[in-house]
């Protein structure tokens, strides 16, 4: 197993909620509601452990307490059932006699906030609150799972520490702002790698617009560790969103292999780098900074423009001195793209004709192509313009219905709500 | 009384719909004065994100007219299931209209007809089949929660619909639903944890001519369990669905396209105009007007179990 | 019960095959497949009876043998489960020994077709069938019963009759050609109803541009007989598609109050009927014929313009004599027309803004607004005019998903295959 | 030998797609003769609508390029696990894209992975799995029929992809995966009648540091009896779901507009280019670029379960 260190990114999960986190330095804390979890006990611990939530101190905060915790390793002994530890047995047949009125709890909530404060574990918090309800055991069997499954949300004192992978960040990126990922579903995001092709071999083509490093990454997980593949990475903005791609932990010869340049500079690279040209290396080309392996926010990516050179000119006044890494990377772009791609993936924020008319013809014949959008209409348009010239053929535009299942004994349904959008894939081969 | 017969103008002591916004809808009584919690009778005032609303001033208005609030304004609607459906006060789950109108369909309600149904629960579906079956038609409701069977009987009574409904207290499930009702349904619903128990009870209430049955159940067990209750009583044509009903999220979305073509030619061939330019010409724009889903969709409301009794099945 | 009765429309049902019949004659026969069914000893049989086929003759056609049945009413008993009759009881725990190489089935298929003149019963077919197979007795349960599923509907020698209602007409015209009905599912035609809140009061308007009558038809079902509330039934063509309407074989009084008309006539009616003017009952309004209650299938129904006048001036020289039957229902039509109305529902086959603009202000206020269509872009266009005039609110674009489940023990699962398409529902409130 | 690596050109021996149109696709080999059924050597002439075409004729061609057939022509392409699970030949029902994007997600199959999968089938997932773990991980593929554990061993060799997967024939529910394969996978994929018989064994196949699992089935009560031995072996994460993919059919549609203003004027006030003019007139029409569902979708394919084996877990 893995040993959580320094500079790693983790994922914390309470129950079924998780989160990505830089585990930047030994006073690094994390944010859980209004938990605050103190990290420097994870420090070479293995991944997959589990470690309690032992309050420290407590803040009147304006949303009730705020608590800050030390986090101590514990043993799979330590997480059993509440259930088990409660041993409820009496419970009605249905809910006929119960009248909520808010008066079935008789602990006020001065009681259960101190009772927390003194008290690290949620099973006894539990306990108590079960004892002090009118109401608990005249509830159905079912009704009481639910109260307990409720209550132990709020007081489950445990946090389990995992390796971040790409499904992981999936679903936590989805979850806290789809937005921010362009709203790529689990479902579409696994499809954008089947119809892509990405695999050990090959060279990729990407363009995306901001997904927090999501689609870039999940590319290069598929392409592996030690493997042939490489993969250009096109983005709009001065430097790449890149957190899950840093959250995985590649190997060095692995994050070697996905280039990320600019979309406008390495197109100017690739129209006219080849050609002896005075004003080349000066001039506009400084503005792309070097790309850095730094945390870098969604924030941080422009809109979609290739930025004004004079700004940068200003700050980079120095740049006509030595290649920068901006510079080699988009050499090694361009050569990649006078070879031609296996694949090319498209994720626009913009209108992605303009786009798909530069890239596509980088791609080989019959190589897929796959283009993600939100808007369906405008990847119809697309549609029918790629019907129209010919150049790409199997064209489908599909979208996604998923939806979960609660399966238990005698209580099984699908969940009751489910994401609505999946966002839409076009996806077709290249022609000779 | 609103709930009777289309109407024109608002009448003391019709439920209104107080329309603020596709989220915000309230379905308030209008009445000049209520009592509060200490006893006295006071004027209705109906207090909105918009500002006050004093009811007095809605009785004589036309329904679909604009009412002025202290800081904004509101529609008045006549209600009708749907509407009521958005706004009655849950005292249970409640079965929306997507699937509703899919029981009133196969369950073949028409003016005339007699309806049993199991539970009452907030009284969302009641009003939706006493829309259909009136004025000519009867629904028996049953719920085993006296307070949830004596709310809704009051309701039906102030909507003005009380000809055409009786609402029972009982435990149908082990009790049945009285021998009064034994053959004068002519379709029977069930929306109960057990329905497998009521199946057998809903079999005595259909016409021996046959009838429809429904069963609405959360969970695929209940429908499992249903299922083979009816088919051991002789019910056909069996049918299990679920309807989610999805809605279009309409908007003008604007997209920047970008110009790629100019980097194919080098800058020094343009020396003044390019660079500048570029960045200063307006981002070219292009609108759509397009439909998505919202972020969430209902995933699951209920299975919707459907049979037959065929005509002249004996009933032992 | 009804008893079945000549000029009837009846529903045949054989399995889960059904199929809406007119019974106009006493030789009339019913074609399912390459089965004709002579349907006279139907005649004061009760509907919900079953009748037995029993072949007269059978004849070789292009695709098989077509044959004449004779039908004979036959009692419960006879209709039993065709696996109680065979009593299979051996079956193989799965089917990892059965390779299918079509010489499976021993006897030919000259020898089935002989079979099949010589025996009426289907459960002797399929038990000759049984006992020929090399493989059945090697299959699993679940095969076994597949199989026999499979033959017992090739030959089920049953039928029965019911009588025509809204949900099993719908069925049928969805499931035969949902084209002619413009694609309206059961799931949506049920919407239409409760959203447009037809009931036993009010007076009602709809447009519908071909249904085969399922839409008025559906909307009078729900009036319901002996009720005050009236429907105006706009429509394109010369005659209404009335089928559906006919086949519910409504009192006459009921049927009086679906007043059917031309939509181009009843506007000139109301917008000039009650001026003195010179040309006015001459001129442009005979053209379209009285309308008649015989059948009418989808084809007589034109496409949705004024059919030009010259024509039908020539087919009815003599119209100016007395006021046709046509005229009648426009002036009944144009006087509720200044009444206004309850509810506007509309199903239209041209582009709909046109014909909302005209109807719209016949509807009072704070009345739903139901506005059906098979084309999405459509209807957010008419949604974004609404909303922009204000004149109607609480606007909702709607569709469905509509899954229908095969639940059998240890089998359960939703149907394989789905209806795509639910149509679209516009639905919203007028305002004053 | 095409299914290892992307390539640019044709080699004898490839099997390669020809794509007719959307809705017809082939896959053939690339070979100048084939033997018939009287054990002549012929040459190898495939038919298709739109002619015949000699397979010799296309090696060496590069991939996408045209080829002429004898009353039109198509399109020779590269196959791929998509392009292959359209044109396999069917030995059994198989699970398409949807579903087995979903499936190596979970299962986070990357290069390098050790994934056990029961049972081969047709072979369609276990494509995918191999373009997934290639070149440094392996598959272990189990089916209960000979015949198809043969067939699929056989067409992994000639797909040029023996290096990385082994083939079993076997009854995994009852005899396990092999002991050789105690500890050594990262996930176990099952699409077997009875998961829940083959759970313990998966158990047994995934590393101690833990894994992941799935299973495929069109059944909820599969899924049910799976979870339930799941939830015992101490695997957690536990999930259910299903997927299903909708395709939008694009056209461009016509709807006429129809004028209905014109009515409101007496026909006399206009007594000579009236009515003659409208009929005459070009019908105004409305284009629109429309996307709608296909009549018939996917309404099931199969509820897929996954969990995790937590690291630690005891095997007793």
């Amino acid at each position: 197993m893995a040993i959580i260190q320094l500079g790693d990114y983790i994922v914390i999960q309470r129950q079924k909620y998780t989160k990505l986190q830089k585990f930047g330095s030994l006073d690094a804390t994390a944010t859980l509601g209004k938990e605050h979890l103190e990290l420097k006990s994870l420090l070479d611990q293995p991944y997959g452990s589990t470690f309690k939530m032992c309050v420290k101190e407590s803040k009147a905060g304006k949303r009730g307490a705020q608590r800050q915790h030390s986090l101590e390793l514990c043993t799979e002994n330590e997480l059993r059932s509440i259930r088990d530890v409660l041993n409820i047995s009496s419970s009605g047949a249905d809910n006929r006699d119960i009248s909520d009125n808010g008066e079935a709890q008789s602990l006020k909530s001065s009681d259960i906030e101190q009772m927390r404060e003194e008290c690290n574990e949620s099973s006894k918090i539990i306990e108590k609150l079960v004892e002090n309800s009118k109401t608990f055991h005249n509830r159905t069997e079912y009704s009481q799972d639910k109260y307990l499954l409720k209550k132990e949300k709020k007081y489950f004192e445990f946090v389990q520490i995992r390796q971040p992978t790409i499904r992981l960040m999936a679903d936590i990126f989805h979850r806290q702002d789809p937005d921010k990922i362009m709203g790529i579903r689990v479902d579409t995001l696994s499809q954008i790698i089947s119809y892509s092709g990405i695999s050990g071999f090959g060279n990729y083509l990407l363009y995306e617009s901001g997904t927090n490093g999501l689609l870039p990454a999940a590319m290069l997980n598929s392409m592996g560790a030690g493997t042939e593949a490489t993969l250009v990475h096109m983005h709009p903005g001065n430097v790449p969103q890149k957190q899950a791609l840093l959250a995985l932990k590649l190997p060095f010869e692995q994050q070697q292999r996905c280039i990320s340049v600019n979309l406008y500079s390495v197109l100017r690279e690739f129209y006219q780098g080849d050609k002896p040209e005075a004003t080349k290396s000066s001039g506009d080309e400084e503005k792309v900074e070097a790309v850095t392996e730094t945390e870098v926010t969604a924030e941080e990516q422009s809109e979609g423009f290739e930025p004004s050179s004079k700004k940068v000119k200003l700050e980079s006044p120095n740049s006509n001195k030595a290649h920068q890494r901006w510079q080699v990377e988009n050499k090694r772009a361009a050569a990649l793209m006078n070879e031609k791609f296996d694949s090319l993936v498209m994720a626009a924020k913009e209108h992605p004709s303009s786009i798909l008319q530069a890239l596509l013809p980088l791609v080989k014949p019959s190589r897929p192509v796959v283009i993600f959008g939100t808007c369906k209409e405008l990847l119809q348009e697309i549609y029918m313009d790629l019907k129209t010239t010919g150049k790409v053929t199997n064209l489908h535009l599909t979208s996604n219905w998923m939806r979960t299942y609660q399966i238990l004994p005698n209580r099984t349904h699908p969940e009751v709500n489910m994401s609505g959008n999946s966002g839409y894939l076009l996806t077709g081969y290249t022609l000779k | 009384m609103s709930f009777l017969k289309p109407k024109t103008h608002i009448e003391q002591g019709d439920i209104v719909i107080l329309y603020l916004s596709v989220n915000s809808m309230h379905a308030i009584e209008a009445v000049p004065t209520i009592v509060n919690k200490k006893g006295e009778t006071i004027a209705h005032i109906f207090q909105t994100p918009y500002g006050s609303l004093k009811v007095q001033s809605i009785i004589g208005v036309e329904y679909g007219s604009r009412v002025e609030l202290s800081k904004g304004y509101a529609h008045v609607l006549q209600p009708n299931p749907e509407l009521w459906t958005q706004t009655l006060p849950h005292r249970t789950q409640i079965i929306y209209t997507p699937d509703i109108s899919m029981i009133l369909h196969q369950l073949e309600v028409r003016p005339g007809a007699v309806v049993v149904e199991s539970g009452t629960g907030s009284g969302s579906l009641s009003h939706y089949f006493l829309r259909a079956l009136k004025p000519t038609g009867h629904l028996h409701t049953f719920d085993f929660h006296e307070a949830r069977a004596d709310q809704a009987r009051d309701e039906f009574k102030r909507h003005g619909l009380a000809d055409f409904v009786t609402v029972y207290h009982r435990d149908v499930c082990n009790l049945g639903f009285t021998s009064e009702l034994d053959g004068v349904a002519d379709a029977v619903f069930l929306d109960l944890p057990a329905p497998d128990l009521a199946v057998p009870h809903a079999f005595k209430a259909l016409k021996l001519s046959g009838g429809r049955f429904c069963s609405f159940s959360p969970c695929i067990e209940q429908s499992q369990r249903c299922i083979n209750v009816l088919t051991k009583l002789g019910f056909n044509e069996i049918c299990s669905m679920e309807v989610l009903q999805q809605e279009s999220v309409i908007k003008t979305r604007s997209f920047p396209v970008i110009d790629l073509e100019f980097l194919k030619a080098p800058k020094s061939s343009e020396p003044n105009a390019n660079d500048d330019s570029k960045t200063k010409e307006p981002k070219e724009l292009k609108k759509y007007l397009t439909s998505s889903n919202p972020q969430v969709l209902p995933g699951h409301t209920g299975f919707l179990t459907f049979a037959t009794l065929p005509p002249n099945v004996p009933k032992a």
